[in-house]
């Protein structure tokens, strides 16, 4: 019985997860964490068999209350879900994780009950997200996932998260209301909200500017949420002062998501056809996205603050999911794709990083950081594996990415795009190269000197997350294949519409 | 439906989000906010929306407004624009 | 910031006005939108769901699932405003 | 304000009246306007009444913020539980028809609507409540 | 003839299962640098298993895994990748021994991470030797690039860090023109493997295979060809056996055995000489013989006077490739261990002067040969060797390289050979007028430098005169077996 | 020409008057520095794709769609109404957690102008 309702149990698993969560914090505070955490691992094991599923027998629809497709609410799991859903698990498994220690810092006690609940009704508006298969579903979790992670950002004690908290909610707003725009405009079209039926009403209307418009706003309103380049000023400020479990969790899981709706969006209900054929959108979408990649590069070259740095190089790499995507060939796809794991796993292990040594230090700006390779050599050694795959150094995995995308971009005889990625590649390794050499090949200042030489690689329940991204960083470049042998089915499946 | 109806509540509605927007003191900028959203759930129920209407005249016109009130008693009143 | 406003709010007017243009006009029975999903709603919602007030029967019966995120929405907002607020108490 | 007696007795003798309407809104939210949610709201703004018109410690007295917390959780598990049921009893998520009660298909769905309305009540009236009283409470409370 | 054999990835994981060894026991020296000298004469032992199958014409090798159809991580090892290999991994038992000698005399700090990359570092220049493909080879060599940056910025000084930054950004930028190249490699011919006779053949317009020629070049800037050598003087402030490794064991050697593969496995001899890739290179390496040999006559740091003759020296294996005929061919891929076995000594004989007198300028090693006669005499040896003058193995380079000239009909390349060597002389034989025949200031009580380092010294320098005579044990007979592959003609 | 075009105008009135109060929404989002001001821009902003959404769902002639004993009564399309019905509890919910965060700020830096706060935030 339970396998058929896998689907729906991925998401209400975390939703009782996080009710009770609440509940048992008002008995005793400390069985917030256990809930969470076995809440989270029960999901990946879920996501995991659904993987595996749908890996062996195909697309998995599931209809909520039993009614039909366009009359009722359905969730399809195709093998882009199913990868996402794991990737996008086993980072929050990682962050639930690291947030135990990381937080005791960073949040006051009282609030942790409060933090963990919201934690797990992100997670759930995420894979909400994930695998839901009707437009308003998607902004309905869309806004639950949005609504936690401004309340995440500024659960802090970090005064500046406030602000900054506030504008990620001022332009989460905007784009959640664009979104609401494209849906009412794809409905008032159609007569429906459900994804696969929109595809199949959407091709007559091609032409229509009630359509095109709704694609705009589509893309504009998840443009935002992925922080594409004019569109990224929320970021930055969101990302770095934020507490790092928060910080390396929406730096990850929320973007990862907004990039997995644009993705559905361009290519479910709109099918190739439209995108390729119909709206030269798409090559100014990629002119962005290279700009994106170049001026978030150069801004992070430009920072002191070593959260900030990432931030800005979030803004850089998510450029590089979208160009991927907005080539839309098989092979840039599949680039873009597998780039969503990849930045992932290397933004993940650098913003816990980047929180171990706060945990341990105090320390947050790039100049404090010299020296810290002797205290804390494995933080340090993590840091240097995931920026060298941010890098794109072989034979990590941010390599197999950029490999793919550039190949994409010649395939389809764009080689400004491949001068731009490799260019970029460099910049890259201009601002994590600053750190690694003040890390390891530097004195630390006079007044850090007793800051440095008291800290210690940070506890267990944090050291090891971030040494598990760190080889998976390893791990997945080596074996790509195996991601691969899922996100070539799903680049097909999004593709095979022409 | 009548249209006069519905277009003189569109020009009050333009008008309140207009002031809401503009007028410094923020108690009357929640008001008019207020008075905005019930003219608001005037119009649906003429558009045959009742239930919706009736949201918005408890949600919009009514938590929303205390909400903000409460907000602008912890805070201060005055705006600069 | 007031320019870039202006620039953008204009640019948001021109598309929604461009695309207004092609929306069925007000009261069409003949949109798309009032003939297909919705026709069942208004058809078969008694016989399937017992409920006169069709609003009631797609809220919580057809589309109960998105009522139940929407209530989620309010809980998190509920415990948004906990954990940024609240001094005093358990939480 | 707490000196004027004509708010405070006038609220004394409207809060019931406005409790029993968010009652009535919530059931007839089936067969006419009016639903969870609203009635949710209502009741909630009667309480935060109580709470403008004798203070927040007063409306604490009547729902304090524990059982805000209980009875927010409260709805949503019943709402979640039932859509669970129904996977017990064979059907998907929230596919009320599936559970066995003697009546006909059509009259569960309406039941469990009802059932899952109250929920909404429950959880939109607490929520709401708690909110006002995190919004409105200076911090020496 | 293809074989399937795990022997070549073994020689690249022993020193990488080293250096994870080192990083364990890096509480306790004597294992420690035990691991290290244990690993490099296992390196050699695998590597030399692998000879006499190779001299019997066989290519063992096999596919680790398949990333995509034609892009692939494998490994194979030739008579080519064996010159190389076979090379670095002898050097590498010298170096350890030296380096043990050499870092305890100096007290160095930071020993663990010293061996740690000095392993990885090895590992990945006999990943470059074995790579079978264009994929590999670029992994190896970022590994190369990266692994090699802590041992040049060893010292941890200002200047140290400024001649890392300007490591890394040569080679890191080059990096990422090779890649480009691999990429377009790629998108071309759907394959990446290297195969005699190129795989370019037939794909790309004349204008896009130069382009991609040129991206290779730059890719390997490794290779230290002029304008873009910068970065290997400024690494000299680097630890002498550090210096040693990036001269003669790994780093240079495998910029230019890159140029040599792509050269001959991916653009082949044929689309070369059509597209006159080859007149081009050739005037790049002649630019940069002689002009670079000029500049190390102005040097008067020694190490410094060092690093430019290898930038003139590896050059020559740049000519030799450019001629494209069979004697040049001989005479790059003979270079490569030639050079590396007279590039150490001469830099362990560097070495064992700074550590026991602190000297390191010219002028101001009068009469440092009577203090430590031994070493001064390894370095003479070396010295006479570039020069190209018996009985050092040098001259046998040269003698192809001329012959090569010849045959390819470009005399202007011997004239080039011709005047650098006399450059070569203009620039070695004052150090050793310095060392033997002038007289030192005043006794210091100079001594010859601990057995840990004059060992290897000997070794290597008495091993460049060995290589004199018995050319053809091993080398010689690898470099015929290649460029018989390689040309398709049977060298005799 | 012009005929036609105001007949669309007129046919479609509802839908241009949605827009003008959306944009001034979100003109008041961006452009104004008090913060309150911004998220009463979102509500305005919100209401007007509301009513942009209610508009879609009329139908000339028909009744509000609670179901009445006459079987030929044209009823109003519900599904829009359902949909704005959740939208308006998220409406909400996002002024909540916004005014949350509006009194913390004026907790902290003693200011809810946004200019105030961007010089305050550089002083640090």
């Amino acid at each position: 019985m339970i396998p058929d309702h896998l689907t729906i149990l991925i998401v209400i698993i975390p939703l009782l997860g996080a009710y009770t969560t609440l509940l048992a914090g008002w008995v005793k505070r400390r069985f917030c964490f256990p809930i969470a955490m076995v809440t989270i691992c029960i999901q990946f094991c879920i996501s995991l068999a659904l993987l595996y599923q749908v890996m062996k027998t195909g697309p998995l629809h599931y209809n909520l209350g039993n009614w039909l497709p366009p009359w009722g609410i359905e969730y399809v799991i195709d093998p882009l879900n199913g990868f996402v859903l794991v990737v996008l698990l086993f980072l929050s498994l990682l962050c639930c994780m690291y947030s135990k220690r990381s937080i005791v810092a960073e949040i006051e006690e009282k609030k942790i009950v409060g933090f963990y609940t919201v934690f797990l009704l992100l997670v759930a508006g995420v894979c909400g997200i994930a695998v839901t298969g009707d437009l308003f579903n998607l902004y309905v979790f869309l806004e639950i996932s949005s609504l936690a992670a401004y309340a995440l950002v500024a659960s802090g004690r970090e005064k500046k998260a406030l602000f900054a908290s506030f504008n990620y909610l001022i332009m989460g707003s905007v784009s959640a209301c664009f979104i609401l725009i494209g849906i009412g405009h794809l409905y008032i079209a159609t007569g429906t909200l459900n994804m696969a039926d929109l595809a199949r009403l959407l091709p007559p209307l091609y032409g229509s500017p009630l359509i095109q418009s709704a694609f705009i706003f589509f893309i504009v309103g998840l443009s935002i949420k992925t922080a594409l380049f004019p569109l990224h000023l929320w970021l930055p400020d969101a990302y770095s002062y934020a507490p790092s479990a928060v910080s390396a969790l929406i730096a990850t899981v929320m973007s990862k998501m907004g990039v997995y709706a644009l993705i559905r969006i361009l290519f479910t209900v709109f099918t190739p056809a439209f995108i390729i054929m119909e709206i030269p959108i798409m090559e100014l979408f990629c002119w962005i996205a290279a700009i994106a990649i170049i001026v978030g590069s150069v801004l992070a070259i430009t920072q002191t603050d070593l959260k900030m740095m990432l931030a800005y190089s979030s803004i850089s790499q998510m450029g590089y999911i979208l160009l991927g995507i907005g080539i839309a060939n098989s092979v840039a796809m599949t680039g873009g794709i597998l780039h969503i794991l990849n930045h992932a796993v290397m933004k993940g292990c650098l913003f816990m990083v980047a929180g171990a040594i706060i945990y341990a230090t105090g320390l947050r700006t790039i100049d404090d950081l010299k020296g810290i390779s002797r205290t804390m050599p494995l933080t340090a050694a993590a840091f240097f594996i995931a920026a060298a795959s941010m890098i794109g150094i072989p034979p990590t995995v941010g390599f197999m990415s950029k490999w793919f995308i550039a190949l994409g971009a010649l395939e389809s005889g764009q080689w400004f795009f491949v001068v731009i990625i490799l260019a970029s590649s460099l910049l890259t390794a201009i601002y994590f190269w600053r750190v690694f050499e003040y890390m390891y090949f530097r004195e630390p200042d006079m007044a850090r000197q007793a800051a440095v030489a008291g800290a210690n690689d940070p506890p267990a329940s944090m050291l090891v997350p971030i040494l598990i991204l760190a080889a998976a960083c390893i791990l997945c470049g080596i074996f790509v294949a195996v991601p691969l042998e899922v996100i070539e089915p799903s680049v097909t499946r999004l593709l095979g519409g022409n | 439906m009548i249209w006069e109806f519905n277009f003189a509540l569109f020009l009050f509605l333009i008008l309140c989000a207009i002031a809401a927007i503009t007028v410094r003191n923020l108690l009357s900028a929640v008001v008019i906010l207020s008075v905005y959203s019930l003219i608001m759930a005037v119009l649906w129920a003429e558009m045959n929306a009742v239930d919706v209407s009736f949201t918005e005249a408890a949600v919009g016109a009514g938590i929303t407004t205390l909400l903000f009130i409460a907000t602008l008693s912890r805070t201060t009143r005055r705006s600069e624009d | 910031m007031k320019t870039w406003a202006l620039v953008s709010v204009l640019l948001v007017g021109f598309l929604l006005i461009w695309a207004e243009g092609d929306i069925p006009a007000i009261g069409d029975s003949d949109a798309p939108a009032y003939n297909y999903v919705a026709d069942r709603y208004i058809k078969e919602a008694y016989n399937e769901t017992d409920t006169p007030n069709m609003v009631t029967a797609i809220l919580a019966d057809y589309r109960s699932y998105d009522t139940l995120g929407e209530l989620t929405v309010i809980f998190t907002a509920g415990v948004a405003v906990l954990l940024l607020l609240r001094r005093g108490g358990r939480l | 304000m707490k000196q004027d007696v004509v708010i405070r007795t006038v609220c004394r003798l409207i809060v019931p009246f406005i409790q029993i309407f968010a009652l009535y809104v919530i059931i007839h939210g089936a067969s006419g306007t009016g639903g969870g949610f609203q009635g949710g709201v209502i009741f909630a703004s009667a309480i935060i009444l109580i709470g403008i018109a004798f203070g927040l410690p007063d409306a604490l007295q009547r729902i304090s913020e524990k059982t805000n917390t209980l009875l927010s959780c409260t709805g949503l598990y019943i709402y979640a539980g039932i859509g669970i049921l129904c996977i017990i009893f064979g059907g998907n998520f929230l596919g009320y028809s599936f559970i066995p009660l003697p009546l006909d298909s059509a009259a569960t769905r309406g039941l469990m609507a009802e059932i899952v309305e109250i929920g909404i009540g429950i959880t939109v009236m607490a929520v709401m409540t708690s909110i006002f009283y995190d919004i409105a409470v200076k911090e020496d409370m | 003839m293809e074989v399937t054999s795990f022997v070549p990835a073994l020689a690249v994981a022993i020193p990488a299962i080293a250096s994870i060894l080192i990083l364990v026991f890096r509480h306790h020296e004597c294992i420690r640098e035990g691991w290290t000298v244990i690993a490099s004469f296992a390196t050699l032992a695998t590597v030399l298993s692998l000879l006499p199958s190779v001299l019997s014409g066989n290519e063992p090798g096999f596919t680790l895994l398949e990333i995509l159809p034609g892009l692939s991580i494998s490994f194979r090892a030739d008579a080519f990748a064996l010159i190389f290999a076979l090379t670095s991994s002898s050097l590498w038992v010298m170096n350890s021994f030296y380096s043990i000698g050499y870092m305890r005399a100096h007290k160095e700090h930071g020993l663990t991470r010293y061996f740690f990359c000095f392993a990885v570092a090895i590992s990945a220049a006999l990943g470059i030797a074995f790579s079978a493909d264009l994929l590999t080879m670029f992994i190896f060599y970022e590994i190369l690039t990266l692994s090699t940056y802590p041992l040049v910025v060893h010292a941890e000084t200002e200047d140290a860090r400024r001649a890392g930054r300007k490591y890394i950004a040569y080679l890191l930028t080059a990096g990422i023109f090779f890649l480009f190249s691999v990429l377009v490699t790629y998108f071309l011919t759907r394959g990446t493997a290297f195969l005699p006779g190129g795989i370019l053949t037939g794909h790309g317009s004349e204008a896009l295979l130069t382009l991609l020629f040129i991206t290779f070049l730059i890719g390997f800037a490794k290779a230290a060809w002029m304008p873009l050598h910068s970065w290997l003087p400024t690494a000299m402030i680097a630890p002498t056996p550090v210096s040693a490794l990036l001269h003669a064991v790994a780093v240079v050697k495998a910029g230019v055995f890159g140029i040599a593969r792509v050269a001959f496995y991916i653009f082949g001899i044929d689309l070369l000489s059509v597209l006159r890739l080859g007149l081009l290179l050739g005037i790049i390496a002649s630019f940069t013989i002689i002009v670079a040999s000029m500049m190390a006559l102005t040097q008067d740091n020694l190490k410094k006077r060092l690093a430019y003759s290898t930038i003139s020296q590896l050059s020559y294996i740049l000519l030799g490739i450019a001629l494209l005929t069979p004697s040049g061919i001989i005479a790059a891929l003979i270079h490569i261990p030639f050079h590396a076995f007279m590039k150490i000594t001469l830099f362990f004989a560097a070495g064992s002067v700074i550590i026991m007198t602190g000297i390191e300028n010219i002028s101001e090693m009068k009469g440092i040969g009577r203090q430590m006669p031994l070493t001064m005499l390894m370095f003479a040896i070396g010295a006479i060797g570039i020069c190209g003058l018996p009985p050092v193995c040098g001259i046998i380079t040269k003698w192809y390289l001329a012959l090569g000239a010849i045959e390819a009909h470009q005399m202007l390349f011997l004239l080039v050979i011709i005047s650098s060597s006399i450059l070569n002389v203009l620039y070695f034989m004052p150090i050793i007028y310095t060392a033997f025949f002038e007289k030192p200031a005043e006794d210091r009580g100079i001594r010859e430098a601990p057995l840990f380092m004059l060992v290897p010294l000997c070794i290597t320098g008495i091993g460049s005169v060995l290589l004199f005579f018995f050319p053809d044990w091993p080398f010689m007979s690898l470099v015929k077996i290649a460029v018989g592959v390689i040309t398709g003609e049977v060298i005799p | 020409m012009i005929e036609t075009f105001f007949q669309s105008l007129f046919l479609r009135y509802n839908y241009y008057m949605a827009v003008i109060i959306m944009l001034i929404g979100l003109y008041a989002m961006i452009a104004k520095s008090n913060l309150i001001k911004k998220i009463i821009g979102l509500n305005i902003f919100q209401t007007a794709i509301f009513l942009f959404y209610i508009s879609s769902s009329e139908v000339t002639g028909g009744t509000a769609p609670i179901l009445m004993s006459d079987p030929g009564t044209v009823y109003v399309n519900p599904l829009p109404h359902v949909l704005i019905l959740t939208a308006i509890v998220v409406a909400v919910s996002t002024t909540a957690v916004a005014l949350a965060l509006i009194i913390r700020i004026y907790e902290t830096y003693g200011t809810i102008e946004e200019d105030e706060l961007l010089v305050q935030e550089e002083k640090t």
